[in-house]
């Protein structure tokens, strides 16, 4: 989606002299970073170091949404935002953070909450997309937006002392639809505002969604697609899990589907639940 | 009496006394040494929940939003409600998070 | 070694309010944070994510050590400095980082190269040591001086696509000179000046680095001592062996130690090579 | 034959054509089944190794910053040198890391 560049330039080779030293990478994949772009779907706890590390490692285009301010109970882990950035857009505080790395990456910010009729049109100018929000309403549109547009979706989440990564959309793997099909009851959903949160969890989960991406732009490694990663931060355990694949029958992924780009759903209506984060607390939640 | 691993992830512990792991001997009920999915989530249901059975059943199956795990792979690879538990079997019950 | 406080005050409640809702942290895990001091020996690939995160998490007193300046080169992976710091003091520019996301924190800069004579006097002052270092005779240095003021090390190291994390000098577990009683040939060593690093792996294990201090300071979870853990980024898979334990014969945490707290020794002489990962190029190294 | 699955990591994989990882049929030097690891890494050195053997071995062990993990177990907590693998067991080898 960004220009191929032909030869790196004097200043890219000084920058990127740690990665042009890995045969797995090198001057071929550095190139393929540059000429590269992600969308980064919320710039909170997972977004923070994900932008940061895909800025720094040479993403050429990288696309920041996020409809929030910066609230002063954010920067217990939104490690991109700043005590002096507080009730400024978070799109915007992340732009000034990336940009201060790298500003030789070009850096657009949507200061919107995706729905279903602006989704596609944003989804489809960039080569790969991480879920980084923060409700089940979101990561819904994310993921059908994200299949219909044939981008690979690269999904982190955090909660208290765990974390889960996984791609969808991406070869042979399921999308998130093939595997709950059926949205959980809102009454069970627990978000960070209501359960709690290890700051650095969603930093780590972040990291680890900014390397698959990096991995997929740079055709470097295996990735996570059709696997499921597990964090328990508790015991610093991870684990990797094996997924079904693509369900045929999936009504956006499979081979008839009723979800087309031109045909995104009710989000919040289909999960009845808002899809922000602040709007609907759940005292009792634990799930 | 099948030998099996059970584990909780995703807050689904909080269920189950907090316990992210349960060795358990589950009654067989398929050739005297097997137990069937459906069977052991009810006898997980009865056994094991300590509370709000609505937040880990729905139906004879797990409530949506819970992935199963056999020994480390998707149930759906595995025969599902039907696939038959054995001694030494892992079971993770992993609720999906939606935080960031 | 920072003064506990008796009760968390309003903004401290407001700050911490995702960690004051985990039952496993509570406010008596934050109140111990706030009054836990943690010292970050290198405010580079491993500092910069652990140093952002332990400064988030509230961590009382951080103390940065490094001697270096901001290089333009670094800026691939050391998301914690910026392009306009370039040429500045690495710990003065983190420091500027870690006060922009908490103002409220003790950051303590030393803008020198750690060794034999001043190591002592400063480790002393810290409850809890990150080895975010990048050369073998510092990681010698920065063990028997954490053993011999009986203080927990959170170690961590990268290369190319590979990290490795563990904690010495911790309960029954090792220190880095159990295991390795002798350095390795000089000629074998591989910095990421020579080996290239991909920048996000460095990110990933600061945060680990960090997660583990953060539990000791808590005492919530249980640790990495007597254990390794491996990462790597090719193939997303992280897997944690089990270490041998403290070995009563060993000259630094063993039953009759000759190297104590007023006679560290030579480390650049004992390991045949420079403390510094600039002065020492290895044109063929790949180990 | 003792069959193992020899492992590579820290960029030991380099001095092995960048394998990672081996599935070999060890020769069996005792009780006709297992290897002894003094035997195994004289093996692995003639057979496997392709290049700079220093930075592999010193002595009759491997070099200093080399550690050794059977079966995820540091091999100190298992007589070292003296251990004698069996079939299925997995002999890791690393090289630590110093960057940062
Ligand atoms: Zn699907
Ligand atoms: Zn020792």
């Amino acid at each position: 989606a960004v220009p191929a560049c032909a030869a790196l330039d004097n200043e890219q080779i000084r920058r990127f002299s740690r990665h042009l030293l890995m045969p797995e990478l090198g001057v071929e994949g550095q190139k393929k970073l540059l000429s590269s772009s992600v969308l980064v779907v919320g710039a909170g706890g997972l977004g923070s170091s994900a932008c940061l590390y895909l800025a720094a490692a040479g993403i050429g285009r990288l696309g920041i949404v996020d409809f929030d301010t910066v609230e002063f109970s954010n920067l217990q882990r939104q490690i991109i935002h700043t005590e002096s950035r507080i009730g400024v857009s978070k799109a915007q505080s992340a732009r000034k953070s990336v940009l201060g790395v790298n500003s030789d990456i070009d850096c657009v910010v949507y200061e919107i909450a995706l729905n279903s009729s602006n989704a596609v049109s944003i989804i489809e100018q960039y080569d790969y997309v991480l879920d980084a929000t923060d409700n089940v309403a979101t990561r819904y549109l994310v993921n059908d937006a994200c299949i219909t547009c044939k981008k690979p979706l690269i999904s982190g989440s955090a909660l208290q002392l765990e974390g889960q990564v996984t791609i969808y959309g991406h070869g042979e793997g399921p999308c998130y639809r093939c595997l709950y099909p059926k949205p959980p009851p809102a009454s069970m959903v627990t978000n960070c505002s209501d359960g709690g949160v290890l700051g650095v969890v969603p930093g780590l989960i972040g990291c680890i969604q900014a390397l698959e991406a990096i991995k997929l732009a740079a055709t470097c490694g295996t990735s996570l697609s059709g696997k499921l990663m597990l964090f328990d931060a508790f015991s610093c355990m991870f684990r990797t899990v094996k997924l079904r694949g693509r369900n045929p029958e999936c009504i956006v992924c499979g081979e008839n589907p009723s979800i087309t780009r031109d045909a995104l759903i009710d989000y919040v209506e289909f999960c009845g639940a808002s899809a922000n984060d602040k709007d609907n607390p759940q005292p009792t939640a634990s799930l | 009496m099948v030998k099996l691993k059970i584990e909780f992830s995703g807050g689904l512990e909080l269920l189950f006394d907090k316990k992210k792991e349960v060795a358990v001997d589950a009654p067989a009920d398929v050739e005297d040494s097997k137990i069937n999915m459906k069977t052991l989530i009810e006898w997980i249901k009865t056994n094991l929940l300590k509370e709000r059975p609505e937040l880990f059943v729905s139906g004879d199956s797990v409530r949506p939003g819970i992935l199963v795990l056999v020994n480390d792979t998707d149930w759906e690879l595995l025969d599902q409600l039907e696939y038959n538990c054995e001694d030494g079997d892992n079971v993770l019950f992993i609720s999906t998070l939606h935080g960031g």
